[in-house]
């Protein structure tokens, strides 16, 4: 009954903080605004998104999001300097291939997004069966680096979180 | 005073990059880098609203980011799909 | 207040989308619904008739906004003739389209009839220049659907052609309307009429443009040449019964001009003066002359057909051109007339393309089946296409004729010339497609009945023997009609600008 | 209030607004200087978008020193930006492995099967 | 500020006109697209240029004039549908006829490349 | 009122024969006869009133605003003329009944002729030029009709159509001259008009009306140089020659002058005009005759030629030529009718009209001869027949007309009598006398009596006439040439004018002569045959047919389907009407100031009209031109938004992207680059009427804001009623679903109409066997091997519910702030076609619960309705209502019917795009794609979880 109700509860969360956010201000037409639109939308879209994802850790998530915030914003003045400073025949672009522990399409997704995120690298593709990804880097004298830091840094984490 | 001076740096910024847009709009060497162009001029389109919104004081031009960023993506990933597949809904 | 004035502009938009709904995989409820919404609209439209006559022009607040602030519908003669004019045309339209099976090839004939009445007798009945683009536009998106209608490459690729070259006069007409706002700060057209005179002297060169642009834009909508361009391929490539819905279509550009050149732009008015006039009267004269020798010249009958319809058009926009009352009234009886007689040979046209494999008229066909009917109609509608006697394109001639006492020479000679050409181009069309053919040895060819069409047909054609024998008393109702429209303050007055309720 | 509060937040907003704007402008830089069409995807989807975060920040605090409150709504749009970033890129990424990549200088995927973008399409079961 | 409207309505306009005159289905619908945002903007001018006076009431004491605004809205929507119509005539066309030129034969039969 | 019955009877009449037809042919004749006969009887129930002098008028008000009326009035004239084309047409009807084979349509016959005899019947009793007109065309048309009776052969459509280019055109003239002399006199009533013969011949306009006049009737009659026409018209049955062609149609012409002789005639214009015209055509068409083999041409000719001399004789203008006119005009209504029935019998019989391969008749066909011999030497005017009569006075009065010099006209008149003698002797010879030939087609025999009944009839009234003219004629003739000349007529006819009768001797001559041309017929042939000389009917095809090419080769190369010539012609004349008219008028200086420019807008300005002009440049390659014209649809909203425009902004963001996906879709199906195919100097000749058309807009745009308008605004209103009337704090939201909700009512139904036409095309398309052909073959470009990438999926997941949250917040908020429902239904569209393009429509479509058509329907009904609404409470369409609502626990919010409005702009919105879309997406099915039965093409959780 209240999976029938809820079919994406986290989403529903979601949807009501979004809610707030949207509407700037906290009244009590809003939360009731916020309630209906939180149980209505995802059952109007749950047909999009049939199977349930299973969240083992929310909490986790939020650190980890704090986690990539930290690693955007002190990655980007990198990304900067090699842009504006470094000649263009020392940047040493690669390919690199992530294998992935990850299975759950949703922890990859965001494993990905994260990837892209962080300044200095870009998921490029996924291989046809879904079990490794294709980073750009921009500047990575080692390859095997950036793969090594991705898997320890991010995929070890998302795989508590989600696995 | 210091954040309106502040407010014209980054949209000078944001004019000036407006123009490195443009050159490269025209010099892209792949079709690609036309598309990322018309998405970087997006993202500094929706810059340009939310600065206007700081500069002009109200809140009423926020919606116009909002829906930028959702078209922005939308639109660009469209280009891309049209270059990936032919179809872009498929 | 006289909710009626909005009957048929809400009627087929209601109907239209009742039959979306529910009956979209039924034709024949769709039939029935049609026929009956279309009986219903000429119901409406005598009334209305029956009350612009008896009361007087009439205005509907929408909103219940008072003008100017508010959209205000005008009821007055001349719109509750044109809608009159669009009943008649729709139900004869609607039943040789059942008839034939126009309506089965291709989705939604039904709900685009429907939402195209409702475009143009919206046009018809608004007092407000905004919402007569708007309502052009709607009746422009319905025909588009409807020129396409059954599809094919031709058809499709003259359909992009009308759609992109009204798409271009949509443009024109908000660059237009936006000029007049941007002088005037109004849109209501007895407002535009009643601000107008004390235009100040430095702001008259920007109205004097927008008078000629949304002139221009009137002149694309009735094939006024130089922009007549899109008509021949549009109404020669439609379907037949499209086609002939399509005739009240240019009247909608005639009638915008004749009520913006009578009410907002009179030839008094100092800003504007004699501009409109000398830009529709020779315009009017060589769309004649197009006309006609493009019906000596037709390759093909739908074209033939097309071709005296921009003819009948350049007649109209002559008559309308003068901006007097006595031409105004032939205009009138003018537009009527060729609206009916337009319709009908279309009709026939369809009639006689769809029993042929071809539609050209340089190369023989066999018989077709009901040759006789046809051709006797072909002969009326020719007859009543050029002018001749006794059909009202006859005494509609001899109105415009009369009319123009003071440009005698030009105007004469190239009406009764023109009407040379046509007479010309009709004999030799028909004499091609029922004499010539019976040379030919006869095919075994199903005998179509088509009784519904015939009667469609017909039925245009007693309306069109009506409008004949009752001359009389219709040109006597159509003089004070142009009596009004020339002395526009009534109209203004039933707009009660500027008071609440 | 205090004053000090007041212009400490005002030079907080105005190093966002410095630092943003240069941010956006070496995103848009960087496309135009970097060579490979891959280097240049770098550039703009990170960059330009720390630059419309720096804006979005400035705009939700813009109030306080006038006593005003916090502005929720660009917290969304961040959030909307950040969602959709990664897709842009990998999308524009992909366009550029199909058209413009050299297929052999992509390393193996290590599957046995080929990067999604230069393999076979999968017929749906 | 009026100069650079008004000289962006005219780059607008003779930029949907050029295309317009072109001789393929695609470049014509460009073209009215183009058209279509001079004109909008044109409409918009109707009620003059103003910043940071959004007509929204309470926000300030004098207003741009919102009646344009709400013409060109109406004006952009309608234009849409239009152009998405037009759009899907060109498909209809292209794939009916095997070619998308604009232009028809004088006397509008097919041309030889139609019936090919 | 009898007057308008006996016009109306043969129209009335004209619809018995079809319905009779299936009753046999004779009772088809009989009906058609007796409509006739009626007529007649009624007809001379008035004579006795008419030939005492009176006349009789019948008035009906048809349109008096213009003077048409349907008046009619019979008069000595008008009795002649209607008693010889209802009595020769009831003889028509009795001969043609055993003329017709039995494969010929008599019902059709019958009413066309019917049609034909009630027009010649109206225009000889109209008492208004307008109606006379009316019944002048319907003649043209119903000969047209007449002759071009016998379909199949070409001779027959071509004299139809070369008979109705000249009399109708002359009609056109007719009209003309008409309408003049209506405006001089101030009457279209004939009676009026016949009194006034000084106003009308002082009238300055008095020659125009004289000219376009004569040219109606000259055309009608076959005058030269018009006479070509008729000989072409012997095309039809014989029946219709012997009744148009020598008793009705043609004489309507002479009718015509006859009937405006008072008030036209007597001026020198007149008498040089049709005299000389009339002479002209006498002489020459009696020689043409003489040269002619065809039975029934040799008689149309002749027909030509007498005509000539009855014009010639109303060309004198003198009360005695007129009376000779009319009388002439009965006997050469009796023996022609009767000459042409007699070729017709011959050719019924002998299966030939040939001269010279007739001859010897008057042995095997004795009846036909007798008729055919009395009939011709009335027509070579042999006393004691009543064409000597006429002819005889004809050339007294000829004799005593100068014309150039005092013997001219005498001389010609004699020369044209003498080649009517030599014709009439060589129908006789060569047809009927000399030896019994065997060569005949078929040999002929004397006929039934249905056949020569007819013509006998006649030719014993040529007989009474000529013995007993004053008993048998002169009344009528004094009765109608009173009318013609408008004074009494007293007239003697005698055979003897004396020795010094100057036509006694021009008779002789004539006689005379004509035998010796006879005699030398074979030598005169040669010559003739040997003469150049001008074939009327390659002249006129000569006229027409280049006429009818010109007019297709003028309107192929104006209408040459050419759509930038279209165009470009409008922009053009358009750009110059605009700066025609605003040089007309006055515009000051501006009165406004101006806003300055910021940098950063400069930029922005800067990016999008580069990004524009680069348009015509890159256009080529399509993909580009759409990054291009993204760039500057999305600058735009930016700009709407610094110039206080958010709505506008909100707007253009969410259309400019449907548009783009819209076209992506689009340029799947079209093909990727745009080929070169306009030469340079087409290229800069359109970019130069683009720039035109650019420089001209933009400096009216400039123009327009650089002033203030000239009254205030009524905008104001709409500021200052927008909270306190409407209910909403957003004045734009205001306007639209309120103010001027009726617009937006129009807006959404075109958005749904546009879908709908979308849909029915895509239909269309879809079942064309071509298109399923051409789609088949589809070869995409290199493709990508993945269609739905998962990680597009799975963020699609979360942005498809945070984008719709986000159109209702902007639905909800509208009212009061930039918003409402149609760019809310924009971003739901936006968040749908987000969710099609992740997962392909099929897969997301099946999951999809609203029809896209139902959606519309909806939009539509609940907008319709909720404008309905108001009615209920009395108030106009789309009267909105407003309610501020408390409810604990919420806070006090607002309740506007406007919102339900809006709701039915947001499903409309919705619906259309939605249902635009799967249309477009339906045709990609076609390419041979397969349809997805999961989200993403490829799921890393398979068999790994
Ligand atoms: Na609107
Ligand atoms: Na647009």
């Amino acid at each position: 009954m209240l999976r029938r109700l809820f079919p994406h509860p986290y989403l529903t969360l979601t949807l009501i903080v979004l809610w707030f956010l949207l509407v700037n201000q906290i009244k009590v037409g809003s939360l009731v605004m916020a309630v209906f639109l939180g149980t209505i939308l995802p059952h109007l879209t749950s047909a999009w998104w049939p199977d349930r994802p299973i969240i083992r850790r929310p909490l986790g998530l939020l650190a980890y999001t704090a986690l990539v915030m930290w690693d955007v914003i002190v990655a980007n003045f990198q990304v900067a300097r090699i842009v504006l400073f470094m000649p263009k025949a020392k940047i040493r672009s690669a390919w690199v291939t992530i294998p992935l522990d990850l299975r759950s399409p949703e922890a990859i997704s965001l494993l990905a997004g994260t990837i892209t995120m962080t300044p200095g690298t870009v998921s490029s593709d996924m291989s046809a069966c879904g079990k490794a990804l294709l980073v750009h880097s921009l500047h990575a004298p080692d390859p095997d680096e950036v793969r090594d830091t991705i898997k320890a840094r991010y995929e070890a984490r998302l795989k508590r979180i989600f696995e | 005073m210091i954040l309106t001076y502040a407010l014209i740096f980054m949209l000078g910024c944001i004019g000036l990059a407006l123009l490195l847009n443009l050159v490269r709009l025209f010099n892209a060497p792949t079709i690609t880098d036309r598309i990322l162009t018309l998405d970087t001029i997006t993202v500094n389109a929706i810059a340009l609203v939310v600065l206007y919104g700081v500069w002009s004081g109200t809140g009423l031009y926020l919606e116009a980011a909002v829906l930028l960023a959702l078209t922005g993506f939308v639109g660009t990933v469209a280009y891309c799909k049209y270059i990936l597949r032919g179809s872009i809904i498929e | 207040m006289n909710h009626w004035i909005i009957a048929p502009v809400v009627l087929p938009s209601l109907v239209g989308a009742l039959m979306i709904i529910t009956m979209r995989g039924d034709l024949l409820l769709q039939r029935v619904a049609n026929v009956a919404a279309i009986l219903a609209l000429n119901a409406i439209a005598l009334a209305l008739l029956w009350s612009a006559t008896t009361h007087g022009p009439e205005a509907y607040f929408l909103g219940d906004w008072p003008a100017p602030f508010g959209i205000a519908l005008v009821l007055d003669r001349l719109s509750a003739m044109m809608v009159a004019l669009l009943a008649v045309l729709a139900l004869a339209v609607v039943l040789y389209a059942i008839g034939s099976g126009w309506d089965r090839k291709g989705a939604h004939f039904h709900p685009l009839l429907q939402f195209l009445l409702m475009g143009i007798a919206g046009a018809f009945l608004t007092g407000d220049a905004f919402n007569l683009f708007v309502f052009f536009e709607v009746l422009l998106i319905a025909s588009y659907g409807l020129m396409i209608h059954g599809g094919g490459a031709t058809r499709t690729r003259a359909g992009i052609q009308y759609v992109a070259f009204n798409l271009f006069g949509s443009s024109l007409f908000l660059i237009a309307l936006a000029l007049i706002y941007g002088v005037t700060g109004t849109l209501n057209m007895a407002d535009l009429a009643a601000k107008l005179p004390d235009l100040p002297e430095g702001d008259t060169a920007l109205l004097r443009v927008a008078a000629v642009m949304l002139i221009m834009v009137f002149a694309i909508k009735g094939a006024l040449v130089p922009l007549q361009f899109w008509l021949p391929g549009t109404y020669a490539n439609a379907p037949g019964v499209v086609a002939a819905m399509f005739a009240v279509m240019t009247k909608v550009g005639a009638y915008a001009a004749l009520r913006f050149g009578t009410l907002v732009f009179p030839p008094d008015l100092p800003a504007t003066g004699d501009l409109l006039s000398s830009l529709i009267l020779p315009a009017g004269l060589v769309t004649l002359v197009v006309g006609a020798v493009g019906v000596l010249g037709a390759t093909t009958l739908p074209r033939l057909v097309a071709f005296g319809g921009i003819a009948s058009m350049g007649t109209a926009f002559v008559a309308i051109g003068a901006f007097t009352p006595q031409t105004t009234a032939a205009a009138l009886y003018y537009m009527v007339h060729s609206t009916l007689a337009t319709a009908i040979l279309f009709l026939v046209a369809d009639l006689v393309t769809r029993r042929r494999t071809h539609a050209r008229l340089d190369d023989t066909a066999p018989p077709i089946a009901q040759a006789g009917l046809i051709s006797a109609l072909f002969l009326a509608g020719a007859v009543a296409m050029a002018g001749m006697p006794p059909l009202s394109g006859f005494i509609g001639k001899l109105l415009i004729l009369d009319a123009f006492r003071a440009q005698t020479a030009l105007v004469w000679s190239v009406v009764l010339g023109s009407s040379f050409l046509m007479i010309l181009g009709y004999a030799r069309a028909g004499s091609r497609l029922f004499w010539k053919a019976s040379a030919l040895e006869a095919q075994p060819e199903d005998p179509r009945a088509d009784g519904l069409a015939f009667t469609a047909t017909f039925g245009l054609l007693a309306a069109l023997v009506a409008l004949t024998v009752l001359a009389g008393p219709i040109t006597d109702w159509m003089a004070e009609t142009a009596r009004t429209l020339h002395a526009p303050e009534s109209y203004i007055a039933a707009a009660r600008l500027g008071q609440e309720g | 209030m205090t004053q000090t509060f007041e212009l400490a937040v005002e030079l907080f907003l105005a190093a966002i607004l410095v630092g943003g704007g240069i941010f956006a402008l070496v995103g848009s830089y960087g496309l135009l200087r970097l060579p490979e069409p891959m280097q240049r995807l770098h550039a703009p989807t990170k960059a330009t978008t720390i630059g419309v975060g720096a804006a979005l920040l400035v705009s939700a605090l813009d109030m306080l020193p006038q006593g005003g409150g916090i502005s929720w709504q660009e917290l969304l749009i961040t959030i909307f930006l950040l969602l959709t970033a990664p897709i842009t890129a990998l999308f524009l990424a992909k366009t550029l492995l199909l058209r413009h990549e050299d297929p052999a200088t992509l390393p193996e995927t290590g599957t046995g099967h080929p990067w999604a973008t230069l393999g076979e399409e999968r017929p749906d079961p | 500020m009026e100069a650079l409207v008004a000289s962006a309505i005219g780059m607008f306009t003779a930029v949907g006109i050029y295309l317009i005159l072109r001789l393929r289905t695609f470049p014509v619908i460009l073209g009215l697209t183009f058209l279509s945002y001079g004109v909008n903007v044109f409409l918009f001018t109707a009620g003059r240029l103003a910043t940071n006076r959004a007509p929204i009431i309470g926000t300030g004491e004098v207003y741009a004039d919102p009646l344009p605004q709400a013409l060109v809205l109406t004006a952009i929507v309608i234009s849409f549908g239009m152009t998405a119509v037009v759009m899907m005539m060109a498909i209809g066309g292209h794939l009916e006829a095997g070619h998308d030129r604009v232009n028809m034969a004088a006397g509008d039969t097919d041309t030889a490349e139609d019936k090919a | 009122m009898s007057l308008a019955l006996i016009a109306a009877l043969p129209f009335l009449g004209a619809l018995l024969p079809g319905l009779m037809i299936r009753a046999g042919r004779d009772a088809c004749a009989a009906v058609t006869g007796s409509v006739t006969l009626l007529a007649l009887v009624l007809l001379a129930l008035n004579a006795p009133t008419v030939l005492a002098g009176d006349v009789v008028q019948t008035r009906i008000e048809w349109l008096p605003a213009l003077g048409l009326n349907a008046t009619f009035f019979l008069d000595g004239l008008g009795l002649l003329f209607a008693g010889m084309i209802l009595g020769i047409g009831l003889l028509i009807i009795i001969y043609a009944r055993f003329y017709l084979a039995k494969s010929d349509p008599m019902g059709q016959f019958y009413t066309y002729l019917m049609l034909f005899q009630g027009a010649m019947v109206g225009i000889v009793l109209s008492d208004n030029i307008l109606l006379l007109l009316i019944f002048w065309e319907l003649t043209s048309l119903s000969s047209f009709l007449l002759i071009g009776y016998w379909k199949h052969l070409p001779e027959g459509r071509q004299g139809a159509r070369m008979a109705l280019a000249v009399t109708g055109g002359g009609g056109l003239a007719l009209i003309a001259g008409m309408l003049i002399l209506g405006g001089i006199v101030g009457s279209y009533d004939l009676t009026v008009i016949l009194d006034n013969k000084e106003l009308i011949q002082a009238s300055d306009w008095y020659l125009p009306a004289l000219i376009l006049i004569l040219l109606g009737a000259f055309t009608k009659s076959a005058q030269f140089p018009f006479h070509f026409w008729l000989p072409h018209a012997m095309a039809a049955p014989t029946p219709v020659s012997a009744y148009l062609h020598s008793a009705t149609m043609v004489k309507a012409g002479l009718f015509l002058m006859a009937r405006l002789w008072p008030v036209l005639a007597g001026t020198p214009e007149w008498f040089w005009i049709v005299s000389t015209a009339g002479l002209i055509t006498m002489v020459m068409a009696a020689k043409i005759a003489f040269f002619k083999d065809d039975l029934k041409a040799l008689l149309a000719f002749s027909t030509v030629s007498h005509l000539g001399l009855i014009t010639m004789l109303l060309g004198f203008g003198t009360k005695a030529a007129a009376t000779v006119a009319v009388f002439h005009i009965i006997n050469h209504a009796t023996f022609k009718a009767a000459l042409f029935m007699t070729a017709g019998i011959v050719d019924h019989e002998a299966h030939t009209r040939d001269l010279r391969r007739l001859g010897g008749l008057r042995h095997l066909m004795p009846i036909t001869f007798g008729v055919a011999l009395l009939a011709s030497l009335s027509m070579a005017g042999i006393p004691p027949l009543n064409g000597f009569l006429s002819k005889e006075l004809m050339l007294e009065e000829a004799a005593h007309t100068v014309w150039i010099t005092p013997w001219a006209m005498g001389v010609l008149a004699t020369i044209g009598a003498l080649f009517s003698v030599a014709y009439s002797f060589r129908f006789l010879a060569h047809g009927f006398l000399g030896p019994v030939r065997d060569d005949y087609p078929h040999t002929p025999h004397d006929p039934g009596p249905g056949l020569w009944g007819a013509p006998a009839f006649l030719v014993v009234l040529v007989l009474l006439i000529g013995l007993f003219p004053m008993v048998t004629a002169a009344w009528l003739v004094d009765a109608a040439a009173s009318a013609v000349t408008g004074e009494a007529v007293q007239s003697k006819i005698t055979h003897w004018h004396g020795l010094e009768a100057a036509a006694l001797w021009m008779s002789l001559a004539a006689v005379g002569g004509g035998l010796m041309a006879l005699g030398a017929y074979p030598r005169l042939r040669a010559l003739w045959d040997a003469a150049p000389r001008p074939e009327a009917k390659r002249i006129f095809d000569g006229v027409i047919e280049p006429l009818a090419a010109l007019a297709r080769g003028l309107t192929g190369l104006v209408h040459n389907g050419s759509f930038s010539r279209a165009v470009g012609v409008a922009v053009v004349a358009i750009a110059a009407a605009s700066l025609w008219a605003f040089r007309g008028g006055d515009h000051l200086a501006g009165t406004r100031d101006l806003l300055p420019v910021e940098p950063v807008v400069l930029a922005v300005w800067f990016v999008m009209m580069v990004a524009a002009l680069a348009a015509p440049f890159f256009h080529r390659d399509r993909v580009v031109a759409l990054v291009l014209i993204g760039v500057v649809g999305l600058l735009i909203a930016p700009m709407f938004a610094l110039l206080s425009a958010p709505d506008l902004a909100l707007t253009q963001i969410s259309v400019e992207v449907v548009t783009i996906l819209l076209m992506l879709l689009a340029l799947n199906f079209l093909p990727k680059v745009t080929p070169v195919e306009s030469a340079p100097a087409h290229r800069l000749g359109h970019a130069a009427i683009a720039g035109v058309a650019g420089v001209g807009v933009g400096w009216l745009a400039w123009s327009m804001m650089i002033r203030a308008p000239a009254f205030d605004p009524i905008s104001a209103f709409h500021l200052a009623q927008s909270k306190p009337g409407a209910g909403g704090t957003n004045a734009v939201n205001t306007i639209i679903v309120d103010f001027r909700g009726y617009d937006t009512f129009g807006e959404i139904i075109v958005l749904g109409i546009a879908a709908l036409v979308i849909y029915a095309l895509s239909e269309t398309v879809l079942r064309s066997p071509s298109v399923t052909r051409r789609l088949a073959t589809f070869v995409p470009e290199k493709e990508a091997g993945d269609r739905h990438p998962m990680m597009l999926v799975v963020s699609t997941r979360l942005l498809l519910p945070m984008a719709m949250m986000v159109g209702v917040y902007i639905y909800l908020r509208g009212h009061n702030m930039p918003g409402g429902g149609f760019v809310s239904g924009l971003v739901f569209a936006i968040a749908y076609l987000m969710q099609y393009m992740a997962s392909g429509y099929v897969w997301s479509h099946a999951r999809q619960r609203y029809d896209h058509h139902a959606l519309i329907g909806w939009g539509v009904l609940i907008a319709s309705l909720a404008g309905v609404g108001s009615w209920a409470f009395g108030a106009p369409f789309l009267t909105s209502a407003f309610e501020y609502v408390h409810l604990w626990p919420l806070e006090e919010f607002e309740l506007a019917t406007a919102v339900i409005f809006d709701l039915g702009v947001f499903l409309c919105v919705l619906g259309a795009i939605l249902l635009a879309l799967a249309s477009l997406s339906r045709l990609a099915l076609r390419t041979g794609e397969s349809a997805n039965t999961r989200a993403f093409d490829i799921d890393p959780s398979e068999g790994g979880r």
